[in-house]
Parts: structure tokens; C-alpha cells; sequence
């Protein structure tokens, strides 16, 4: 099992969670953070001077599939995210070794 | 001369004033709860900075160019230029100082200019704003209020106008659709949700909003009389009329009734029963409520359908709350609360008036804050730049986060 | 005959509505901080939707069961139904224009039903609420309104009821009583904590409230005169009071003082100091402050060692804060500041008249909200479903969520 | 002896009264906002605690520290303890109920003494708060009203203080600089940010003050007259000019102009305007305004830049503005308004005047502030201790958070 | 060492504290997420009509511990947060290679 | 590829942002969280009783880097970050398979 861990665009969240439905991906957890990429977020000038706005608001998706699916589920995310611009986000997949549902305590490996 | 002041008539317009006063950053949160958080303190500081702005320009030459001496029915002169010897004048018809009068006609002067913000609702650049909003209410508030109340063509008409329906509310709801129009949709609108940030703060705004507008209406007597007694229940009639009517609509509609809803469906008929409150009776009251709820809600609908992003719905709810009050005066106003009678009593004269009148200041505010928008935007731009709506304008206009 | 209208009376009753209006969105805020963040949207949309109610029925006919001409000493009939010729009209034993009169009575009808909501808080299906809503001002406030102003039985007994203790905070407060049981708890109550989820709401409620009740009390003397002022100065006197009271009394038993409970003193001490506002000086107001605070307190602590559910403590700081006001009316009446005087002062009569016009209040409202609760019930469900009630009213019964 | 009333002036300053009390919770929002949102609860309830114990104290002996028979012209006597036989009593030189007078000065030094606990925000106990704040108003605050207000040694030196320049801003002012300096710096402050938690928070505070501000200056005029028109105009007309002038005045040093910028800028503008209000016109208001908005924003760069933590600029808002402020009378007072004129009309005397009684504020306000903070850091200790600072006053002080 | 992490109904960490507290386990970072499981979410009828009311509130722990005791945690954090109804919530094992205390730059592995 | 997560007090993220970026480091995923390490947060007294204030505002930073980098990132993060007083942090090193850029859907692993 694997963890997908996105970070994208709050506005296309909508766009994210309608893809992946598509795709029977329903569950997740969401998280909102504040990030900013290799490009130290967005430069504004004023006034002769620059200022960067970093941290920009962010939206964190997590989800946990079986490892056959880290790939369609990566692709969704990407694709419905993409705006072409710099800030569009990363996804990161890290490995789960175990899962619990605690309703039932039924266990996944 | 001042021995004929009424110090129960000066009370209650100091008072009607200070209330009047609040419903500007009472504006402020209501519009800035509706938008994304990014942009709230920007919102807010609009209402302020054009509350600022007006209340300079007023006591310099704005009341003088509204109630100065008229010149030919459209503005008045500068006669009243910084109100020379004000202190000791008692206003005309009135028994109040005459600098309270001017006090409070300032007071609706800088909320009308805080209206149209809703046009330009988390794109505007400041310094635009500040530019825009000198010129709009030298060359559109002030000749209105001047038809109107200074004595201009449409008072010679004959046409009603209790506490601004024309002036404040078509004037604004109908600059915002020409500012909207000029400025262009927000980045993304349509494309993704533009969910409200802070629901509560809307509706503490609609509480002062509501609590500030018996002084805009009741004070309009301009004494503490039965005028001002019946223009302040008949406002709030109508403001509960039509909150329970903007909420049953939607209700019914969409399935839920939406707090917003109520709000916005409140502040319609508190528009709407402006220029009649001291016209009509309960019943019309009533009945003008009723009817502005579901008509502001469907036109906010059209508005949406149309991807018109006049984004916080100041033309769907004070433009068109506006003039479907300035036409009700002319239908429901009664004898039994004035001299003047509407339509259902036979009085089809009073009818047309009011129409003639509305569709001019709709005509005139439409057109000359189209042409203002436009040189503005030519000279200065109206819009930031895009990464600067896309951060948002309170950290590019103001270098500041609302929340930490 | 509107010759007789004194603008000094009118302009500060005019002001005193305004005020009290306030203080009903005021009190939305302050319940609406107290609940969870799923149902702000909920709390304060019930307290808007409960004036806007009461607005329309008021001016219909709630008036007229109030004060309308007495039958059996129970409830006013329908002679004034829409207000017919109120325009003209001068209200009996005032300088003021009746429709002022009308409209400072509305609000206290509107903010009453808005307090009974804390014992229905996070569960209460918004179309039942309406309905309980509409019927509750109707068989529970206009009557007990007529008893004691109206010129019904109380008022013929010599009960004194200055500004509301029994109409407003009694009917209120053990209404919301009999309303808690019949809704029952929420779920989850007592088995975690369902903390306040923004506490500086509440104390922006609490300002308004305490600003609001300055109208309130202060404009019950309906004149501009010195029980006016007497009036205000006491209120504010018992709301300080009771305030450090509560305070230093969660202080010393549960080591720290809460904000929250300084803010629900000081609501009590406005409560409790509410009927005896134009008979009590200083002194008394000191008195009713410093029990008020230690007693609400100690009913709260009560309540919650029962496990009632009444959510946010309109029994425990109105129903007992008022109870308490009535029956000190009858301690501390003073000479001093009107032309009665109490039990202080050796006058038992006044004490006994107190006590049974409040029973009778609690009687009456407790037992008729029972009813009535369990009507609606009955027929259409007081409560919402348990999933609804999970993700929380805003979302289910508004379709919003407050921050995003 | 009633019968000389005026109902008008009555209501006027009933309202007013209503106005400056909601002003001190507004501060507390206004302050609230500032810190951070480990402290807001503390900060709101700093400023209610402030109201309810002056309230009391004022009540009982301070009033008539202030206005009791002069003793040598420093202070008053006992004579007015517990307001005895104050119902029936005009206020002399005014036509309304001398509770009205007692009520309207109370609220003054209310927030007086909240507007202090800038200096301590977000590391004083709260006991010591209490403490400090009932020897502050009884041995600062009160002799501080007697000198100017109830026939002390500056009245009779001629100086004019309209609505408490020297009164309520000086004495807070520099009063909350000397406690700055005792109480020392938060712990951090210098190594990191500490950001605004709230902003909108903080506008709200803004309006609030800003509508209580009518009531403070043209509630000074102690009638409903020219007087009171003339002071509600120029506050107005100050506080917008202030507000433009610090926003442009910090756009310009750091390319943008924010919000808290202008919020700071008008709340610089009406204290500033506060001691001129009855004196000077709307050009007078016009340069008392562009100059403090420009003066105070400098002189809170200077705090910072001196590592001073006087944390939410009492000092250079409320101390320097009130002193520009009751220097500016002496310059711009114009008989155009009132009986009195200042430098510009060549009276170097008044001038003079101001200055003295301004300066002789500002060193007692300092040091006796100095001397009592001083006594009650070594009796009980002013300050929590590190951990209670780290974790925050809202959960060390009251056992609560504000937002869940 | 392990990241044990749980997504668990917000009411229930109360509860799920004092359960761990009892164990011996008191270190622990909260995150207040939104998320929602395979059913989408909770269903409301009105009108007619069913709304999905998916993203509802959760709490996230976060809790590393050595290897040895992930049984424990897991164990004790379904037994306190279980309510027997949908949306109980998941837990998820991470592996963490190494950990360092910022205050005394200890690491461990 | 490893994630760096390090929970650190507030007010020092600045001063950790900065070192970082003089390092290089200039990506960053932050969410506010709560905490308590092993001593239960922070004690206080008042009058005779003692109450624990646990779950204090944190900063999870969030840092995914090449495996050469880790030691230079935590390194700076704990240097930056600390007081020397309890509740200075605790920093995370958890693996990453894989990660993936929206806006080019460029992978790296
Ligand atoms: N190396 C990283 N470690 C942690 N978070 C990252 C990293 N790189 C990007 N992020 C997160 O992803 C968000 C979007 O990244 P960004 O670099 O702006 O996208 P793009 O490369 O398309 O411009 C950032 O705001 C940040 O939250
Ligand atoms: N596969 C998953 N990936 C990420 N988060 C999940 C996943 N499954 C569940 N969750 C999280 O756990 C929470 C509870 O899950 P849920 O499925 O509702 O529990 P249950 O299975 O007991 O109904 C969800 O709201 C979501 O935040
Ligand atoms: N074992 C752990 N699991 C998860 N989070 C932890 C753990 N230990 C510490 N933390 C997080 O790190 C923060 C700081 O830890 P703390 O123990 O207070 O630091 P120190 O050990 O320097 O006192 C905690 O508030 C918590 O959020």
C-alpha cells in the first residue's frame, strides 16, 4: 500500500475530487497548508522595489491505495490539477505498511 | 437664528447620522464575510477608504455641489464651498443646525460610493479606486442627490424620493453593473467556487446594516416626528417582509434557505422601502418587501446565468431593489401617512413620475460611470495584475494577512 | 392632536428601538460563539428568522393581543389589528406617536422568542422552529405582555415589571425549559465536550447586548426624563456588578475566571436589573448585581450537575436571573426614585405582588411552551435527524458553511 | 426643579452615553485583534474588566472625586458619594437629570482606563490588572477630570479640553508608556514577528469606535445644539483626514498602505480632534488631521525603533495624538464657533495655555502611573509568569481558547 | 520506528488521549484534516433530493514510536475512537527512518 | 527522495525559512498543528492545583529532498529551531518513492 500525498491548488480541488471519483477513487483526507515551490512563490513589485509572497495557501491530499492503483490515481491528480503555471503543485508517494479501519479493526497489508 | 432649533429634532438626527455612519463599515463586512479570505481586508478597507474620501469631498464641495443654488435643475453651485458661516445656519424646513444636515447627507454619500465596491470585488487596484471613487461621487452622486433633494428637475417633477431610493441605490447598483462591465469577471469566475469565507461576518454586517438604516430612513424626516415614526416600522416590515420572502424563495428553489439568503433578501427590502418609507403604510410595506425578496433572488440568479460577475450582487439587490422601490412609492404611497397618493388610490400621475425619475438616474448613473470607469482604466488601469489577484489584494494592495 | 408629541420623547424612543433591535442579532452572536462551528450559521440565522417573524406578526396582530382592549384581563382582542389610524395617533400616557410605541414593543417581542432558542441549540429542524416560533409569540408572549402592560390582571394587582423581567426574561427563560426537555439533548451531551467555538463572537455579542440594553431599560421610561435616567445608570450599574460577581466566583471554585464568565454576569445583572430599572437606586442595583451573578452561576453549575441540556443558559441567566429581578423589585424599591418603595422599606405588600405575578410567569410560560413544543413535535417533529445533526445545521438545514 | 428638562438634550446624551460605552469593548476588539490569538480573549476581557470596575467606582466615590466640592483645586470631596438624592437633581449649567451627566462621564473613564492595557497586553496578570486599574482611575483619572472638568486648577487657568484631550488620551497615553517601562518587554518581542491575529477583528473595533466617537465629542456639547453639530462634523471630518494621511504616509515609506494603517490613522484623527471638537471648523479639522495621521504613525516607528513594547501604541496614538491635539485647540480655536480663539488669531495666551495644562498631564499622568505600577509590581507582581506568557493569557488567566 | 498515524472523528480525542496516556503514550501531533472514507461521506435527504455531505471534519494523530510498541498504539487508538457508525476512521503505519530532537540534537534510528 | 517532516515552535519558523534558504532549500510544505512531546506539555500552576496545558500550536514543516541533502536539512532545521527549552521539536525522516510535478508531470524518483 502507498500514501499519495498531493499538494495542489486550493481551486482545483473540486476538479481533483470529481476526476478521481471518475476513476472510483472516493476516499481521502485534506489538509490545508501553506507552501511554495523552488521559485520562492510569486514576486510582486511595487514601487521600484519586489516582494515575495511565499507560503501561498496550499491544499494537502492525502490517500491510501493499494499499490496498483499509486499510478491511475498519480495521473488523475496530475492531470485535473494542472494549470500550467508555476505553483500547479507536487504529489509524493511514500509506502504504508499497514492500515486499519477502526470501525471494524479489520487490518490491511 | 439658533433659537429655533429643536434640540428633540437635532437628538435624534445626531443620532440617525451616527447611525447612518455605521452602515458604511457595517457594508464593509458584509461584503468582505462573501469574499475569499485573501481579499477581506481589502473589502473592508474600500468601504472605509471611500468613506473617507466622500466625507472630505462633501464638507470641501460635494453638499455644495448637491445643495448649493441650483443651476438649471442639474447641479447645484459652489456656494457652499467648506460651508462658510454653517455654525450658526438652521437648515431650511428644518429645525437643526444646519451643519447636522450636512452631516448627514454626508453619511449617505459615502455609503452609496461604498456600495459600488461590490463591482469590483477582489480585482481593483487601490490607488484605481481612490481615483474612480473621487470622480463617481462628484459626477454621479452629487447631481442625483441634487434632482432629487437640492431642489434639481426630477423634485420639480414631482417625483418621491423619502430616503434615497434613486439617489443611493439605483445610482449605486446600476454604477456597479457599469463598473462590472468595465473591470471585467474575476480570475477563475465560473470556472471554480468563490465560496464566501466568513458567513457570520456577512451577517453581523447585515445586523448593522438594518440597525444603521432606521436612521437612514427614520432620520429622513429630518425630525423626530410621526413621519420618522412611520418610516421606521414600515422599514422594518419590509426588511423582515423580505428576508422571509428571499429565504422561502430560495427554499423552495434550491431545497434550503440559506442564511445568506435571509440577509440578502433583508437588505433588498430595507432598499426597497427607502424611497416609500415615508409614503406607504404597513400593508405597503408588506407588500413592497414581498415581492423585492423574490425579484432581487431571481435577478441575482440572472445575473449568475449570465456570467456576469458583478460580483457581491450590489445591481441585483440595490439596483434593482432600488427602482422596483422608487416605482412601488408610486403604487402603494397613502394619504394616510402623507399628501401623496400612488396608483392603487387612482393616482397614475404619481405612477409615471416615479418611473420618468428611476429610469433617469438609472440612465444617468449606468452611462456616466461607464464613461468614468472607462478613462480611469485608460489612464491608471482599473485591474491588478494577475499574480497580484491571484495572491490576493491584501498582501499586494495592503502588504498585510487578515488571519494569522 | 399630533400637537402633543414632545421630538426630545420621540427622538430618544426612536433611539431606544434602534438599540433594542441590536440587540437580538446581538444575541445570535452571542449564542452563536457558544456553539460548534457546524452550527453558527444555524444559532444566528434562528435568532434573525425569530425577529423577522415577530416583526410580521406584531404589526398584524401581536400588538393588538398585547394592548389591545382588555378581555377577562387575559389578552388584549383584535381592535388593532394592522394598526388601523395609527399614523395620527399619540399613545395613551405618552408624548410620543403610537407607531413608536409599536415598534419599541415589536422589539421586545422579537428578542424574547430569540432567547428561547438556546434550549433547542444544534438540533432543531428550522421549518419546526418557524411553526413553534410563530405560535409560541402568539400564546406565550402577547399574553403575558398584556398582563403586566396591556392593563391585564398583573398590572391590577400592582405588580411592577419596569422594562420585562417576567414578559421578556421569565417567559424566556423557563420557556426555554420546557422547550429543552421536550427537544431532549443533544447527541453526544455529557458524553464529550462541545466547547464554545469562538468566544470573541460571544463577547462582541455580549457588548452589543449591553449597549442594546441601555434601550431597553433606559426606554421603558418612554419619556426622556430623569427615570430614564435613573434607568440607564442603574443597568449599567448591576451589569458590572454581576459580571465580577459571576467572575470572582468561578474564580474562587474553579480557579481561574472565564471571559465567558464575566459575560454571562453581566447578562444576568442586565437581566435581573431589568424590571426593577425605574424603582431601585445605586445601593439596589448593587444588591441585585452582586446575587445575580453568584446565583445564575450556581443555577448553571445546577444544571449541568442534571444533565439538562439547555443548551446555552437562557434558564439558568434569564428564567433565574429574572425570577430573581421580580422578586427584588419588590426588596428594593425606592421613594427614593419612584412612588413605590419594598420590602426594605417595610412595604410587604409590594413583595408578596411581586412574587406571585412572577410565579405566575413562570406557571404559565413553563407549562404553555410544554404544550406547545410537544404539538409541534407531534405534528411535525421538533428535532433533526441524527445525521443531519452530526455533519450540523448549517449544512443541513442552510446548505452553507460558515468559514471557508 | 424637573421641570427645567430639556427632553431633547436628554435623549442626546442619553444616546451619547449609549455610544462611548460600546467604545470600550470596541477597543477591546480593536486591541483583540492586535495580539495574538493565544491573547485575544485576555485583551477583550482586559478592556470589560476596565469597564465594570470604573463603572462601580465611579458610581460610588469617583464621580465625586471628579466633580465634588474642589479641594484646592486638585481634587473633588466626598461630598457626591453614592450620588445622594441625585434623582431629582439637574445638572447645573445643563437641562438634563444629573444621572445623565454622572452616566456620560463614566463612560469616559471607562475607557480611559481601558485604553491603558495596551501597555500590558499579552503579559499582565490579571489580578494585578484589577488592582492597578482601581488605583489608576481613583489617583490618575480622577483628579486628572477635576483639574479641567470639575473646577480645577486648569479650568481656572483657562485651558480648554472639549472631550477629554488631556483628560482620556494624554492620561492614558503616557500613563500606559510608564507602565510599558515597569511592566517590560513580552518576552520575544524584538527576535520575532508578532503578528496582527486578526485584522477584520480589529476594523470592526475601528468602527465601533468611530461611531462611538460622535458620542464622546458631540455628546460634550452636553446638549442637542450647534455646539454638538459643530464637534460631530469635525470629528468626522478629522478622523477621515487622519486616516488618508497615515495610509499615504506609510505607502509612501513602505509601498503600501495598510489597512491597520488607516484604521490607526482615523482612531490618531479622533483622539487628536477629541480636546478641539467644540473650537475649531472643518478647515481647523482638516489640518488637525493631516498633521496627527503623519505625527503618530512617526512616532510609533520611533517606539519600534527604540525597542520599546508599548504594545499597541497607546503612547503614540493616544499620548502624542492627545497632546497634538490640545496644543492644536490653542492654535485653531476660531470665534467662528464658539467663544475662544487660538494662535493662528494671533491669542498666543490660549496657546500658552494649552501647552501648560497639556504638559502638566503628561508628567502627572507619567509619574504617578510610574509609582503605582511600580507598588503593585512589588506587592503582587505585575506580570505571568514565563510559562503563563508562553502559553498564553487566554489559557493561564481564564482557562479558555477562543477559537476551537 | 514507526509513524502511526490515525484519522479519527473529532469528538473522540479526548478519549483516544487519555487511552494512550494510559498506556504510557503521551507524545503526539494533531492536525485538524477534512476527509472522507469509501461512502462518500453522509447522506442527506431534503425535498426530495439527496445531498452528499462528504469532507467532514476529522482529527489526524501522529504519533512515532519504536517499532515495538505500533501494535499497542494501534490497538489502542481503534478500541477509544470506535463508535461502531461509518466514518470511524483509518489508521496508517509509515515507516520513519530516523528521528532527531531538536532540542538536544539526540538522533535516533 | 526522503521526506523531512520537523514540528517546531511558531515563532521560529522564520528564523528556520531563512536558514534554509542560505542552504538552498527553498521548497517547503507547512501545516499548523498542536503537540505535546514526553512531558505532557506545559505545567501550570494556580492556586494549589496543577494543570497540564498540552497540545501547544506547532509548525510541521514539511521537506521533501534528495537522500544527500537529509542530513544538511535537518542540521539547519535543528540549529535554526532551537531554545534549548523543552518543546523545541522533534524532526522525521520517512521515505519517498516517488515524486511527480503537476505542472510537467515530470517524475523523479
Ligand atoms: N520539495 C518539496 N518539499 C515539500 N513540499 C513541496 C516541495 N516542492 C513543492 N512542494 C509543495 O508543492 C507546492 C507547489 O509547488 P511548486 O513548486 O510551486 O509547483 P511548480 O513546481 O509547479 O511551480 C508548494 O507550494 C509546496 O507546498
Ligand atoms: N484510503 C484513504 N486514504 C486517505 N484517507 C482515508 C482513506 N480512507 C479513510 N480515510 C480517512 O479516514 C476518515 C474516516 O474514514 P471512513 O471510511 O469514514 O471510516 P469508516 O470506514 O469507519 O466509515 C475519512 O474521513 C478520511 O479522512
Ligand atoms: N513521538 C512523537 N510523535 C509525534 N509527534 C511528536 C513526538 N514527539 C514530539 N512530537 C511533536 O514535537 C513537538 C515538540 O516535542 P517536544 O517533546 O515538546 O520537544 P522536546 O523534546 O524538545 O521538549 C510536540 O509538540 C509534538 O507535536
Amino acid at each position: 500500500m502507498k500514501k499519495v500525498e498531493a499538494i495542489i491548488r486550493p481551486e482545483k480541488l473540486e476538479d481533483v475530487k470529481k476526476a478521481l471519483e471518475e476513476k472510483g477513487i472516493v476516499a481521502m483526507t485534506i489538509t490545508e497548508v501553506r507552501g511554495r515551490g523552488e521559485q520562492k512563490g510569486i514576486k510582486l513589485q511595487f514601487r521600484g522595489r519586489t516582494m515575495d509572497v511565499d507560503l501561498l495557501p496550499k491544499v494537502k491530499i492525502e490517500i491510501v491505495v493499494e499499490d496498483s492503483r499509486v499510478d491511475t490515481v498519480i495521473k488523475t491528480i496530475a492531470d485535473s490539477a494542472r494549470t500550467g503555471r508555476f505553483g500547479d503543485g507536487k504529489i509524493f508517494v511514500i509506502p504504508v505498511e499497514k492500515s486499519v479501519r477502526v470501525r471494524t479493526g479489520e487490518v490491511e497489508t | 437664528m439658533v433659537s429655533n432649533i429643536s434640540p428633540g429634532d437635532t437628538a435624534w438626527l445626531l443620532t440617525a447620522t451616527a447611525l447612518v455612519m455605521l452602515m458604511t463599515p457595517g457594508l464593509g463586512l458584509f461584503y468582505g464575510g462573501m469574499v475569499r479570505k485573501k481579499n477581506v481586508l481589502s473589502m473592508i478597507a474600500l468601504s472605509f477608504i471611500a468613506y473617507a474620501i466622500v466625507s472630505i469631498q462633501w464638507v470641501v464641495y460635494g453638499f455644495s455641489l448637491a445643495f448649493g443654488k441650483d443651476v438649471h435643475g442639474f447641479v447645484g453651485n459652489l456656494c457652499y464651498f467648506l460651508l462658510p458661516n454653517f455654525y450658526n445656519k438652521i437648515w431650511p424646513g428644518t429645525h437643526i443646525p444646519a451643519l447636522v444636515y450636512v452631516a448627514f447627507q454626508l453619511v449617505f454619500a459615502a455609503i452609496t460610493l461604498a456600495i459600488i465596491t461590490s463591482a469590483c470585488a477582489e480585482r481593483i487596484k487601490l490607488s484605481a479606486f481612490i481615483v474612480f471613487g473621487l470622480l463617481w461621487t462628484t459626477f454621479v452622486y452629487d447631481p442625483l442627490a441634487h434632482w432629487i433633494w437640492g431642489g434639481g428637475w426630477t423634485a420639480s417633477l414631482g417625483a418621491l424620493d423619502f430616503a434615497g431610493g434613486t439617489v443611493v441605490h439605483i445610482s449605486s447598483g446600476f454604477g456597479a453593473l457599469a463598473l462590472a462591465l468595465v473591470i471585467g469577471k474575476r480570475s477563475g469566475f465560473g470556472e471554480y467556487d468563490m465560496e464566501p469565507h466568513n458567513i457570520p461576518m456577512t451577517l453581523l454586517g447585515t445586523a448593522l446594516l438594518w440597525f444603521g438604516w432606521f436612521g437612514f430612513n427614520a432620520g429622513s424626516a429630518v425630525a423626530a416626528n410621526a413621519s420618522a415614526a412611520n418610516a421606521f416600522i414600515v422599514t422594518n416590515t419590509a426588511a423582515a417582509t423580505a428576508g422571509l420572502s428571499w429565504m422561502f424563495a430560495s427554499w423552495i428553489k434550491e431545497g434550503k434557505p440559506g442564511s445568506l439568503g435571509f440577509a440578502s433578501g433583508a437588505v433588498a427590502g430595507l432598499v426597497a422601502i427607502t424611497p416609500a418609507a415615508g409614503y406607504v403604510g404597513i400593508p405597503g410595506a408588506i407588500a413592497i418587501g414581498a415581492v423585492v425578496g423574490v425579484l432581487c433572488y431571481g435577478m441575482m440568479l440572472f445575473r449568475i446565468s449570465r456570467g456576469l460577475d458583478e460580483s457581491l450582487d450590489a445591481w441585483a439587490v440595490h439596483g434593482m431593489g432600488g427602482l422596483w422601490g422608487a416605482i412601488a412609492t408610486g403604487i402603494f404611497a397613502t394619504k394616510a401617512v402623507s399628501d401623496y397618493s400612488g396608483l392603487i388610490y387612482g393616482n397614475v400621475h404619481q405612477f409615471v413620475v416615479q418611473i420618468i425619475a428611476a429610469l433617469a438616474a438609472v440612465a444617468y448613473a449606468f452611462i456616466v460611470t461607464l464613461i468614468l470607469a472607462k478613462i480611469v482604466d485608460a489612464v491608471i488601469g482599473l485591474r491588478v495584475s494577475e499574480e497580484e489577484e491571484y495572491v490576493g489584494l491584501d498582501i499586494s494592495q495592503h502588504g498585510e494577512t487578515a488571519y494569522a
